[in-house]
C-alpha cells in the first residue's frame, strides 16, 4: 500500500496556487522598490493570559510579554506581539512552535492560560523596501509615519478588505514590515499588494 | 502651426508659458492656446465665447467665472479611451491633442432645435409637470419618454470600460491648510516651522490663489507675488510638509475625518501608465485651517445670462493670469468695489470701458478717484435693467435705480457692449465649514454669510472667514495658525512654536468691503424681465420662478429649492444660492437670516465615481477565500460555488456528463462506495478554560456538561429570540477543552456572538476562544468503503479504525502525518473527518484520493452533499432556517433540554406564539411523479385552481432528485406541518406547467434506523 | 468616521468596530418566570434617545474587546468611553444612565446571576 | 393575503378654481403666472381639533388626507416641525414596489401599490409615478433559490413577478456587466413591472395641497414638545406654537418616533440610523429600469432630470445626523461601478442622508397604543416611501374606528410581546 510517511517539510505555502515569482512595476523604474515574500510555516502559538501569568510565561518561554497591546518585542529573531489585553501571538521559528506548546501544557500553568497553535491558521508575509509604509497607506488607516510607527510597533487592523497585523521589524530607509493575514485571505492580501505596489515596482517572491 | 488669438494680450503673467503653444479642438475645430491655460481661457483667447446651452429653456451660455464655481461652461472631454461629460471648462488644462465638445445641444451650439423650448418658455414655469400630464393616466409612461428626452446634459459613453487606475491614500497631520490663497500660505508656513505635519492643498494647478490675479498690492514691499512665491518655496523644501496642487478637499466629516481628490493625470497629454488619474486622500487630521477664499456673485437681472456677461474678478483673472482680455467694449455693473479692479485691468489692458454703473449712490474709496481720474463715465445709483444680444451681449439698458423701492426711476438709456462685468459681492466659500453643521452669520457690513468658527476641529480664515483685506488676512491667518499650534503643542512634544511668528506686512489701500446688496435688478414691467433674469445659469431658475414659488406657497428656503431646483445643478448654486435667498427674503418680506439657507452637502464639487470606488473593484471587489484543496479541485475540474467568501467546490463534472448525471453519480457512489469531500471551511473554534463546559452548556440547547472527554456531540444554537442561529459538532478533547465546529457561512457571527457573550453576559466564565478554521484542513471521508480506504492509509501501527465508535474521536497519523479523526456523519454513512494542520491538506487529500482508488473512492461536492443529507432529513441552517424557525419547528425538540435551568433562547421559546400548531414546521415530501423534482421555493396551497391570491401553506426549503431512492424527495416547512403528515399538498408552478402533487411525509427518507451510519 | 479610542488600541477609524447597541440590558433568566409583555422589554425595546446614548462597542479588527460608550447621537461627539461591566462617571453618562426608564423595567430585576450547573 | 376593499376617497379637488390640468397652465401662462393660488394655507393652530397628526412626511399628509376624504373627519390638524416632506420622504431613493415575501407585507405594499396607481388623478397633482420596473439582480447560486421562493410567493399573492435571465436583463438594460467571471456575477433576476419610482416631493405636496382643500389644517415649523394625557386617554399636545387639545393622536414621524414615544412614556423596538443616498451628475437617458442588488447592497436609477440615484444599507450605529458615514457610499460606489462599469466616469454631486426607523423584524408597526387615541405608525425603516398612500389609507382608518382593519392588524405592536414577527430581514435583504 501506498502508505509511506510523507515529508513533514512536504506542507503547501499559502501561495500553492500562484506561480511566484511575480513582479509587477512601470517600464520606467530600474527595479522594484518593495519585496515581499511569504516566511512558510513561521510557527505560531496564540497565547491567552492575563496577570502575573505573563511574567510566568516570560520565564518559561524566553519571550518577553510584558508588553502594551500593539507592541512586539524581539529577541534572537523570536518574536512576541500583545494583540490585546490578554492575548499574544508568539512567532517562532518553524517546528519550535511545538516544542514551547508541549512545553507550556506539561506546566500547570496550563489551567490558567490557553495556548493554540496557529501557525497554519495565520499567513506570515514579509515585506521590506523603501516604499512599504506607502504601499501599506493605500489600504491601512493606521498612521504609518516612523515618527509613531517605529520599530517594534505592531498594530492589528484592516488592509483594504482583509484584517492583518502589522509589525515593524526594522525603521530605516528600506524598513522590513511583517505582514500577518488568515491564511485564506493570504491571496486576496497577495493580490491586493502587487495591484498596490505596481505605481513603486513590487516583486513577491518565495522565501529565501 | 501658428493661429492668431484674438483675445490674447502681451505675454505678461507667470501663470501661462508662452513658449509652449498647445494644440486642442472644441466641437471640432482646431485652436491654438499656451501651456497653463485653462480650456475657458484658450476659448476666450480664441475669441470663442458661446460655449454651452442652458438646461431646460436651451438658451446659450459662455463663460462666467474662472474657478470651480462655474455653472454654464460644461464640456465633454473625449480621450481615446474614454469621453466624460460635465466637465468644467475653467477648470479643464489644455493639453496637446486634447478633444472637447459643448454639450446639450443639437445639431450644433449656434442652431439648437431645441431653443424653441425658450419661445414655449411662458408654458412650463417652475414645477409646471406637477400640474399636467395627468389625463388620460394611462399615457404617463408616454409623457415621460418625452420629458425625460430633455433631461440630463452631458451624454456618458457606455461601451468602453474605464481602463484608468484610482488609488486612494490614507494619511494623517496635524494641520490641513485647505486652500493656498494668501491666508491658506501664510497659515500653512507657520504651522509647519513648529515641526508639525502640514498638509496644505488647492484644487488649482498653482498655488497662490487670487494673488495669482490680484498683483496690485505688496506684500512686505515687493509685489505680494513675490512673497507667496517664496513662501510656496520654502514649503515644498519643508520634510514635514505635504504640498497638493490639484487636489479638491471635497467631505469634511466627523473627527476631521477629511476626504480630497487629488487629479494626477488628467491634465497631461500622454500620463505615465503607472500613475492613477485621481487619488483620493482620506485623511484624519488634528486640525483643519479652511482658507478656502470666496466666490463672487452675479448680479441679477433680465438678460443676465447672455454670452460675454461674465464675474467681474473673473474678467480681471484672465486678463492677470492667463493674458486674455474677453471683450474691448465693456461695461462694469457693481454694487462694491471690486470691480473697479477689473474697470482698472481692462483698462490696462487696452480695452474701453463703456462705463461703470455703480448701483450705490454715493461711494468713495481710493480705487473710485483712481479710476475716475483716468476719465471712466461711473454712473452711481444706477442698474443695468436688461442685457440684449442673440448669441452674445450685445448692449445694455441702464437706469437710475432705487433700489429700496426696487425699480428705474429714470429714462432708459442703451448703451452696446460686447462685454459686462458684474459683481455682486463676495460668498466665503463656507461649504467645508457647513458640512460639519458649522453655525453661519449673516454679516450686515458685508452683506455675506461667514462661519461663526466655533469648533475646537476646524477654524475658517481670510476671505473663507469674510476677512477680506490683505493685511488682515494676514495676520488672521498668522494669529489662528499660532493658536492652533500652541494648543497642539500641550499634546505633542514634537512640536515647538518659534517665539515671534513673522507677522508679513501689506499695503493695501482701504477698500470699501462693503457692497450695496440688491438681489435682483426689477424692471417696470418686473412679470415680463423677472423670466429672463437668472437665479440659477444652469437649471434655468429664475426671478419669475422664484416669486412664483412664494405664490404658490411654497415658503420654506428648502420648498424653493425643490420647487424651482435652485442650486440643485453640478455647480450646486456656488453662484446662485444667496441671490435666491436673497430674493425669496425679499419676496416673503422677511430678513436673511429668517430665512435661511439650504443644507450644504458634500462634494464640494462633483467627485468622480471611480475614484471614489478606488482599486476595490473586479478581483478585488470582495475577497475570495479557498480551502488548501483547491488545486486538487481545480485541476480536477470541479464547478465551484461560493458560500460566503468560500468558494467550494460544487461537482466535479466528467466529460459529457450533465449536472445531475454528476451529482448522480457522486451520490451513489458515496453511498455505495465511498466519497470524499472537502469540508475544510467548516468553522472551527477551540473553547478552552475551567468554564468551558458551563459556558457551552448555556449557548447550546443540549446537555454538553455531561460530554466524556474523546466523544463528539451535535448542538444546536439559538438567538436570544429562540431562533436557530447555528448548528454543529462539538468535541470534548479534554476536561477544559473542547474543539466546535460551525457552519462556514456562520463562523465569523457564531466566534463574535460568542466572545459578546463571554465579555458582556458572563465575564465571571473562564473560558478563552480562538478561531481555527484555517489551521486545520478537513477531509471528509464517507461510505461503506470509508473505513477500509481509512484502514489502507494508515501504517500497522498507527491504524486506529478498531474500535472506533460512532461520535468518538481520535488522534492518530496517515502517512506520517498528523490527524484528527472525528467519526461523525453527515451523510448518513459510515464516515470519518480528517483534520490535519493545513498545511498538509493538499497531501493528505491527494494520499486518500490515490489509496483509495482501489476503492472506488469518488471526490463529491457540495450539491452530493446536500442530496446525501436530505436523503437523511438532515437540516442546513439557512436553507431548512431563516430566522425565523425554532427547533420545535424544525420538529428537533429532542435536542432542547428540558433540564436545564437556562440557555440562550429557552425564555423566548416559552413565548405564547411559539408552540401553536399552526406555525410552519419542517416535513418531508414526496411527489407523485417521482421524476418530478419539485424546485426549491415553491410554496404548497391545498386547491391550486382557487383564485388569486391564493391561501399558501408554506414554501420548499430543499429539494433533490435522490438516485439512491430513484425518486425526488424533499423537504419544506409547512403550516400545522406536523398534524398535516400523509396529507397531499400542490406545489403551482411559475412557468404555467401543471402544478406538482406531493404527500407530506417524514423528512427522513432513507435508512430510518441509521444502521449504516453507526456501522 | 468617528475617531473610537479603543481602551487598549488608541484611536482608531469606526469601520475597526462593531456598535453592539444599547449598553446596560441585564439579561433575566429563564425561571425567573416574567410576563412576555417584561420579557419583550429585554429582547425588542431599546432606548433610541436624541441625545446621549450609553452603548456597546467592540474593536473587531483589532483586539476584538467590548467596551462601553457614552455618544451624543446628533452631534456624534464620544462623551466617554469605559470599561465593560462599570457604570459611566461623567456627570452627563451618568444622568443618561439613571434616567434611563429599563432602571424600572421588570425584565431587568429578574436578571440575578446566572447559577452554574452543578458539576 | 387578504382581499380588501379599496376606497379611494372622494378624489380630485372640490374648489374647482385651483385645478390643476394643461388649461389652467394655458390661463395662468397668459396672465404671467401671477394668478396661481397657494397650495396649500399656512395654517395657525387652533386650540382644539377632533385629531391631530403629528408629522408632515408623506405618511402623515396621507393620514390626514384619507381621514378628510375616506372618513370624513375635517377638523384635523397636521402638525410638521419644520417643512412639510423634509423628513425621509422628502430624502429618499423612491423606489416603489410592492414584491415582499410574507403574505403581511404583500397585503400592505400591494394596498398600496394600488393606490399609487391613479394617485395623481385622486390629488390632482401629478405625483409622476413612473411605473418602469423594479428589477433586483440575483448573484450567487443561493440567492437564486430565494428568489424562487420570493416569487412563487409573491404571485401566488397576485402580484406580478418575472424572472429574468441574464441574457434578458442585458437586453433591459444594456448597460449592465453580465461577465459572468466578475465577483458578484449577474446570475438572473426578477422584476416587477409595476413598481417604479415617484418625484418624492410632489408626493408631500399634492396630499397637502388634496388635504388643506378639505379643510385640515397644515401647519408647519411647530414642533410637538409633550404628550398630554389624563389617566390612560390623550387629552392634547404641546407644541412650539402652543397647547392642542385633542383626543386623537397619530404619530407618524418616523426617525423621530423613539422621541415622541418617550414623551409618552411608551416603549419601541425602533432604533434610528442614518440611511444615505447620493445623486450623480445629470445625464441624458440611459437607465430606464430600476435596479437593486442585496449582495452587493447598492441599488440605482435615474432621474427624470438625468441624475443617477444611488442608495445603499443602513449605517451601523444610531444616529439623528442626517447624514453618515464615509464607507458605507464608498462600497456602495464600488458595487455601482462593478455592475455599471459606465458610471466610474460620472461624478458625485450631492450626497446627504436621512433618519430611518428600523425596527427588528424591517416591518413597520401601525399600532394603537396602552394610551387611549394615541397611536403610533413607524418602523418603516429604508422602505416605507412605497408604501405611503396605504399607510397614510389603513392608518387613518385605524383612527378613525379605533380598530385595526386586517390590513394593519399583524402591524400592532403586541407582536414583539407574542412573538409574530413579520420578519422581512431573512428574505428581503435591504427592503427599499
Ligand atoms: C436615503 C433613503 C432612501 C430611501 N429609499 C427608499 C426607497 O427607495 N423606497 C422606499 O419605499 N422607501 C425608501 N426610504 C424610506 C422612506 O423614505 C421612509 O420610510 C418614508 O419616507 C417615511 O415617511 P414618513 O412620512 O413616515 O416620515 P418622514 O418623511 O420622515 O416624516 C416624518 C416627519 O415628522 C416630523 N417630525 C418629527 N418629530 C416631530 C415633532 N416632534 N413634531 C412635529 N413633527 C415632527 C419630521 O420633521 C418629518 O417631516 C428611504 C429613506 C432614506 C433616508
Ligand atoms: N472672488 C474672490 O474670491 C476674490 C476676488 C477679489 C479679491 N479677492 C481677494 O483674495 C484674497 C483672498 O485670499 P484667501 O487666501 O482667503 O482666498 P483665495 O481665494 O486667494 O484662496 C483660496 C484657495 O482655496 C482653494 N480652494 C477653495 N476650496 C477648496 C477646496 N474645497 N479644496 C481645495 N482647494 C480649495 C481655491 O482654489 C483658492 O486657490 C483676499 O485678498 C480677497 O480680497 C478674492
Ligand atoms: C430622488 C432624488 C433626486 C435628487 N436629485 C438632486 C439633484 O438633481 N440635485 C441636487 O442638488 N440634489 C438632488 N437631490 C438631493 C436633495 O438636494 C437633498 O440633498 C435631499 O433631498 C436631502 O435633503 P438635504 O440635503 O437638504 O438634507 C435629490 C434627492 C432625491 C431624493
Ligand atoms: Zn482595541
Amino acid at each position: 500500500m501506498d502508505n509511506k510517511p510523507l515529508q513533514m517539510g512536504v506542507g503547501n505555502s499559502a501561495f500553492s496556487n500562484k506561480k511566484l515569482p511575480i513582479i509587477k512595476k512601470p517600464q520606467s523604474l530600474d527595479s522594484p522598490q518593495i519585496t515581499l515574500s511569504e516566511i512558510p510555516h513561521l510557527g505560531k502559538l496564540n497565547i491567552r493570559c492575563a496577570g502575573d501569568d505573563r511574567q510566568q510565561i516570560s520565564k518559561l518561554t524566553g519571550y518577553n510579554l510584558a508588553l502594551q497591546t500593539n507592541q512586539l518585542s524581539s529577541k534572537a529573531g523570536r518574536h512576541a506581539i500583545c494583540l490585546g489585553p490578554d492575548e499574544y501571538l508568539l512567532l517562532a521559528e518553524q517546528g519550535s512552535e511545538t516544542r514551547l506548546e508541549k512545553m507550556l501544557n506539561s506546566d500547570k500553568i496550563i489551567n490558567k492560560i490557553a495556548v493554540t497553535n496557529v501557525s497554519d491558521a495565520l499567513c506570515a508575509l514579509s515585506l521590506s523596501g523603501l516604499k512599504v509604509r506607502e504601499l501599506l497607506s493605500k489600504g491601512c488607516a493606521i498612521d504609518l509615519h516612523p515618527d509613531s510607527f517605529g520599530r517594534n510597533k505592531s498594530v492589528q487592523c484592516d488592509l483594504a478588505l482583509a484584517n492583518v497585523i502589522i509589525a515593524c521589524i526594522e525603521a530605516n530607509e528600506t524598513d522590513e514590515f511583517l505582514c500577518i493575514c488568515r491564511t485564506s485571505f493570504a491571496e486576496y492580501v497577495l493580490d491586493w499588494m502587487i495591484d498596490a505596489g505596481y505605481e513603486f515596482g513590487i516583486i513577491a517572491r518565495s522565501y529565501a | 502651426m501658428k493661429q492668431k488669438q484674438p483675445h490674447r494680450l502681451p505675454a505678461n503673467s507667470q501663470c501661462i508659458t508662452r513658449e509652449k503653444t498647445v494644440q486642442f479642438t472644441f466641437d471640432g475645430k482646431k485652436y491654438i492656446g499656451y501651456e497653463g491655460d485653462s480650456l475657458a481661457s484658450a476659448l476666450l483667447a480664441n475669441g470663442v465665447s458661446l460655449v454651452g446651452r442652458s438646461f431646460k429653456y436651451h438658451r446659450p451660455r459662455g463663460i462666467l467665472s474662472c474657478g470651480s464655481e462655474e455653472p454654464n461652461a460644461l464640456i465633454r472631454v473625449i480621450r481615446a479611451s474614454s469621453a466624460e461629460p460635465n466637465l468644467r471648462a475653467t477648470q479643464i488644462e489644455i493639453y496637446d491633442g486634447l478633444i472637447a465638445e459643448s454639450q446639450n445641444r443639437f445639431p450644433n451650439l449656434k442652431l439648437d432645435f431645441l431653443s424653441i423650448n425658450s419661445l414655449f418658455s411662458s408654458l412650463f414655469p417652475a414645477g409646471f409637470y406637477y400640474k399636467t400630464f395627468m389625463w388620460p393616466a394611462s399615457l404617463w409612461m408616454f409623457y415621460e419618454k418625452i420629458i425625460r428626452r430633455a433631461a440630463g446634459l452631458g451624454k456618458v459613453s457606455t461601451t468602453d470600460k474605464d481602463t484608468d487606475r484610482y488609488e486612494h491614500k490614507y494619511a494623517h497631520c496635524d494641520v490641513l491648510v485647505v486652500g493656498a490663497g494668501v491666508a491658506g500660505l501664510q497659515a500653512a508656513y507657520i504651522a509647519a516651522t513648529s515641526g508639525a505635519r502640514v498638509i496644505i492643498a488647492d484644487e488649482n494647478r498653482q498655488f497662490g490663489g487670487w494673488l495669482l490675479t490680484d498683483n496690485d498690492f505688496n506684500i512686505n514691499n515687493k509685489p505680494a507675488l513675490i512673497w507667496a512665491n517664496n513662501i510656496i518655496n520654502k514649503l515644498h523644501l519643508m520634510p514635514n510638509v505635504t504640498c497638493l496642487v490639484r487636489t479638491t478637499i471635497f467631505a469634511n466629516m466627523d473627527d476631521n475625518f477629511i476626504v480630497m481628490a487629488e487629479r494626477v493625470t488628467e491634465h497631461l497629454s500622454q500620463p505615465d501608465a503607472h500613475l492613477p488619474k485621481q487619488r483620493l486622500w482620506k485623511l484624519r487630521t488634528a486640525k483643519t485651517i479652511l482658507a478656502t477664499g470666496a466666490i463672487e456673485r452675479p448680479l441679477t437681472f433680465s438678460g443676465n445670462d447672455l454670452p460675454g456677461i461674465m464675474l467681474a474678478a473673473a474678467i480681471r483673472s484672465y486678463i492677470h493670469r492667463y493674458d486674455v482680455l474677453p471683450g474691448t467694449r465693456a461695461i462694469i455693473f457693481t454694487n462694491n468695489d471690486d470691480a473697479y479692479y477689473t474697470a482698472l485691468a481692462i483698462h490696462q489692458a487696452g480695452g474701453f470701458i463703456r462705463c461703470i454703473v455703480d448701483l450705490r449712490d454715493n461711494p468713495k474709496s481710493f480705487i473710485i478717484t483712481q479710476i475716475r481720474n483716468l476719465g471712466i463715465d461711473i454712473r452711481f445709483g444706477h442698474a443695468v435693467i436688461a442685457a440684449h444680444g442673440v448669441r452674445h451681449i450685445a448692449s445694455v439698458n441702464i437706469a437710475k435705480y432705487d433700489s429700496k423701492a426696487a425699480q428705474p426711476i429714470s429714462n432708459i438709456d442703451h448703451i452696446d457692449c460686447n462685454l459686462l462685468a458684474m459683481s455682486g459681492g463676495l460668498n466665503p466659500v463656507v461649504h467645508l465649514h457647513s458640512q460639519r453643521k458649522g453655525n453661519l452669520i449673516w454679516d450686515e457690513r458685508t452683506a455675506c454669510y461667514r462661519p461663526e468658527n466655533k469648533s475646537d476641529d476646524w477654524v475658517a480664515i481670510g476671505a473663507a472667514n469674510g476677512t477680506f483685506q490683505l493685511a488682515r488676512i494676514l495676520s488672521e491667518a498668522t494669529k489662528i495658525a499660532t493658536s492652533i499650534i500652541s494648543k497642539l503643542a500641550k499634546n505633542n512634544q514634537r512640536l515647538e512654536m518659534q517665539q515671534t511668528p513673522e507677522m508679513p506686512v501689506s499695503d493695501e489701500a482701504k477698500q470699501n468691503w462693503a457692497p450695496l446688496p440688491v438681489w435682483s435688478i426689477e424692471s417696470a414691467q418686473s412679470y415680463i424681465s423677472d423670466k429672463t433674469a437668472f437665479v440659477d445659469f444652469q437649471n434655468d431658475s429664475t426671478v419669475a420662478d422664484i416669486k412664483l414659488a412664494v405664490r404658490e406657497g411654497y415658503h420654506s428656503v428648502e420648498h424653493v429649492k425643490r420647487y424651482t431646483t435652485t442650486g440643485m445643478a453640478t455647480d450646486q448654486g456656488k453662484t446662485s444660492n444667496i441671490n435666491a435667498i436673497g430674493i425669496l427674503a425679499n419676496t416673503l418680506n422677511k430678513s436673511i437670516t429668517q430665512t435661511g439657507t439650504t443644507t450644504f452637502r458634500l462634494p464640494y464639487t462633483p467627485t468622480s465615481l471611480g475614484a471614489i470606488a478606488g482599486r476595490g473593484i473586479g478581483s478585488l471587489f470582495d475577497p475570495i477565500r479557498t480551502t488548501r484543496m483547491h488545486s486538487w479541485h481545480h485541476s480536477n475540474d470541479a464547478k465551484f460555488e461560493h458560500v460566503g467568501q468560500w468558494m467550494r467546490a460544487w461537482y466535479y463534472p466528467r466529460e459529457g456528463e450533465s449536472f445531475q448525471q454528476t451529482i448522480n453519480r457522486e451520490v451513489h457512489a458515496t453511498r455505495h462506495y465511498a466519497g470524499l469531500l472537502d469540508a475544510s471551511t467548516l468553522g472551527k473554534i477551540d473553547v478552552k478554560g475551567p468554564d468551558a463546559a458551563e459556558f457551552l452548556n448555556r449557548v447550546y440547547t443540549n446537555n454538553f456538561a455531561t460530554l466524556p472527554i474523546g466523544k463528539c456531540r451535535y448542538g444546536l444554537m439559538l438567538k436570544e429570540d429562540g431562533m436557530v442561529f447555528d448548528d454543529g459538532v462539538t468535541t470534548r478533547l479534554a476536561e477544559d477543552h473542547f474543539y466546535m465546529t460551525t457552519t462556514s457561512g456562520g463562523a465569523a457571527g457564531v466566534l463574535a456572538w460568542l466572545e459578546e457573550l463571554l465579555q458582556t453576559e458572563w465575564s465571571d466564565l473562564n473560558v478563552y476562544l480562538t478561531s481555527v478554521t484555517e489551521q486545520w484542513s478537513v477531509a471528509s471521508l464517507s461510505g461503506p468503503n470509508a473505513k477500509a480506504i481509512l484502514k489502507a492509509s494508515m501504517s500497522e501501527d498507527t491504524d486506529i479504525t478498531d474500535d472506533f465508535p460512532f461520535m468518538t474521536m481520535k488522534d492518530s497519523f496517515i502517512a506520517g502525518l498528523p490527524v484528527r479523526i472525528f467519526r461523525i456523519s453527515f451523510t448518513g454513512e459510515m464516515s470519518f473527518e480528517l483534520n490535519v494542520p493545513a498545511r498538509y491538506g493538499l497531501a493528505l487529500w491527494s494520499h486518500l484520493m490515490r489509496v483509495g482508488k482501489s476503492f472506488n473512492l469518488t471526490a463529491y461536492g457540495t450539491e452530493a452533499m446536500h442530496v446525501l443529507r436530505a436523503e437523511k432529513g438532515f437540516i442546513i441552517v439557512g436553507q431548512e432556517t431563516d430566522g425565523t424557525v425554532t427547533p420545535y419547528d424544525l420538529d428537533m425538540s429532542w435536542i432542547v433540554s428540558k433540564k436545564k435551568a437556562d440557555f440562550i433562547g429557552k425564555r423566548a421559546l416559552a413565548r405564547a406564539s411559539m408552540n401553536e400548531p399552526h406555525r410552519k414546521q419542517l416535513v418531508g415530501l414526496i411527489t407523485k411523479d417521482p421524476d418530478m423534482v419539485i424546485p426549491e421555493g415553491a410554496h404548497a396551497v391545498i386547491d391550486p385552481n382557487k383564485e388569486l391570491p391564493m391561501a399558501m401553506l408554506g414554501h420548499v426549503t430543499s429539494s433533490y432528485y435522490s438516485p439512491n431512492l430513484k425518486h425526488s424527495i424533499a423537504m419544506g416547512l409547512l403550516k400545522d406541518g406536523l398534524n398535516r403528515k400523509g396529507q397531499t399538498v400542490f406545489f403551482p408552478m411559475l412557468d404555467g406547467q401543471a402544478p406538482i402533487e406531493a404527500k407530506i411525509v417524514d423528512p427522513i427518507f432513507f435508512d430510518k434506523q441509521g444502521d449504516r451510519l453507526r456501522g | 468616521m468617528l475617531k473610537i479610542e479603543c481602551p487598549f488600541c488608541g484611536n482608531r477609524n469606526e469601520t475597526e468596530f462593531s456598535c453592539g447597541g444599547e449598553a446596560h440590558i441585564a439579561r433575566p433568566l429563564a425561571e425567573n418566570k416574567i410576563t412576555d409583555l417584561a420579557f419583550s422589554e429585554y429582547l425588542f425595546m431599546r432606548d433610541n434617545p436624541k441625545g446621549v446614548f450609553l452603548e456597546r462597542w467592540c474593536h473587531t479588527s483589532g483586539c476584538r474587546r467590548w467596551f462601553n460608550m457614552a455618544r451624543d447621537t446628533v452631534s456624534h461627539e464620544i462623551i466617554e468611553i469605559y470599561a465593560m461591566g462599570q457604570k459611566p462617571k461623567t456627570a452627563i453618562g451618568k444622568k443618561a444612565f439613571l434616567s434611563n426608564w429599563r432602571r424600572k423595567s421588570k425584565a431587568e430585576t429578574a436578571s440575578t446571576p446566572i447559577k452554574r450547573t452543578a458539576k | 393575503m387578504a382581499k380588501t376593499h379599496l376606497d379611494r376617497g372622494t378624489g380630485g379637488l372640490t374648489q374647482k378654481s385651483k385645478r390643476y390640468s394643461i388649461f389652467s397652465l394655458a390661463r395662468n401662462a397668459a396672465s404671467y403666472h401671477q394668478n396661481w393660488q397657494q397650495a396649500w394655507r399656512h395654517a395657525e393652530p387652533k386650540p382644539a381639533y377632533d385629531a391631530v397628526i403629528i408629522g408632515g412626511g408623506g405618511h402623515g399628509l396621507a393620514t390626514a388626507y384619507y381621514l378628510a376624504s375616506v372618513h370624513g373627519i375635517t377638523n384635523i390638524a397636521l402638525i410638521e416641525k419644520g417643512w412639510l416632506g423634509g423628513g425621509n420622504t422628502g430624502r429618499n431613493t423612491t423606489i416603489i414596489r410592492s414584491n415582499y415575501m410574507w403574505d403581511e407585507s404583500a397585503g400592505i405594499y400591494e394596498h398600496a401599490l394600488k393606490l399609487w396607481e391613479g394617485l395623481s388623478q385622486d390629488l390632482n397633482f401629478n405625483v409622476m409615478f413612473s411605473q418602469r420596473g423594479v428589477l433586483t439582480i440575483i448573484h450567487s447560486e443561493h440567492e437564486l433559490k430565494e428568489m424562487s421562493r420570493r416569487v412563487h410567493a409573491i404571485r401566488l399573492n397576485g402580484i406580478d413577478s418575472e424572472i429574468l435571465s441574464p441574457t434578458e436583463i442585458k437586453k433591459m438594460v444594456p448597460t449592465i456587466n453580465i461577465d459572468p467571471n466578475i465577483r458578484y456575477p449577474v446570475m438572473g433576476g426578477f422584476i416587477q413591472k409595476r413598481g417604479g419610482t415617484a418625484r418624492h416631493d410632489a408626493v408631500a405636496w399634492g396630499y397637502a395641497r388634496a388635504a388643506d382643500d378639505l379643510g385640515v389644517d397644515i401647519i408647519q415649523n411647530c414642533e410637538v414638545t409633550g404628550l398630554r394625557r389624563t389617566g390612560k386617554q390623550i387629552t392634547g399636545i404641546e407644541t412650539t406654537k402652543g397647547f392642542i387639545k385633542t383626543q386623537k393622536v397619530g404619530c407618524v414621524v418616523a426617525g423621530h418616533s423613539s422621541v415622541l414615544a418617550d414623551m409618552a412614556n411608551i416603549r419601541l423596538p425602533i432604533a434610528s440610523r442614518p440611511l444615505q443616498a447620493l445623486v450623480s451628475e445629470p445625464i441624458k437617458p440611459i437607465l430606464d429600469t430600476v435596479i437593486m442588488s442585496n449582495a452587493v447592497h447598492m441599488y440605482l436609477s435615474q432621474s427624470d432630470k438625468g441624475e443617477m440615484v444611488l442608495g445603499a444599507g443602513v449605517d451601523k450605529y444610531n444616529s439623528y445626523a442626517q447624514s453618515g458615514s464615509w464607507p458605507i457610499p464608498e462600497h456602495m460606489i464600488a458595487a455601482a461601478v462593478e455592475l455599471f462599469p459606465f458610471l466610474s466616469r460620472l461624478r458625485m454631486l450631492r450626497h446627504w442622508g436621512g433618519i430611518v426607523d428600523t425596527c427588528p423584524d424591517a416591518s413597520p408597526i401601525i399600532s394603537k397604543t396602552d394610551i387611549n387615541g394615541l397611536y403610533f405608525n413607524c418602523g418603516w425603516g429604508t422602505g416605507g416611501f412605497k408604501s405611503t398612500p396605504g399607510s397614510g389609507h389603513v392608518f387613518a382608518d385605524l383612527i378613525a374606528n379605533d380598530r385595526p382593519n386586517s390590513i394593519a392588524l399583524p402591524y400592532s405592536l403586541k407582536r414583539f410581546e407574542t412573538g409574530y414577527l413579520i420578519d422581512e430581514h431573512g428574505a428581503a435583504g435591504v427592503a427599499h
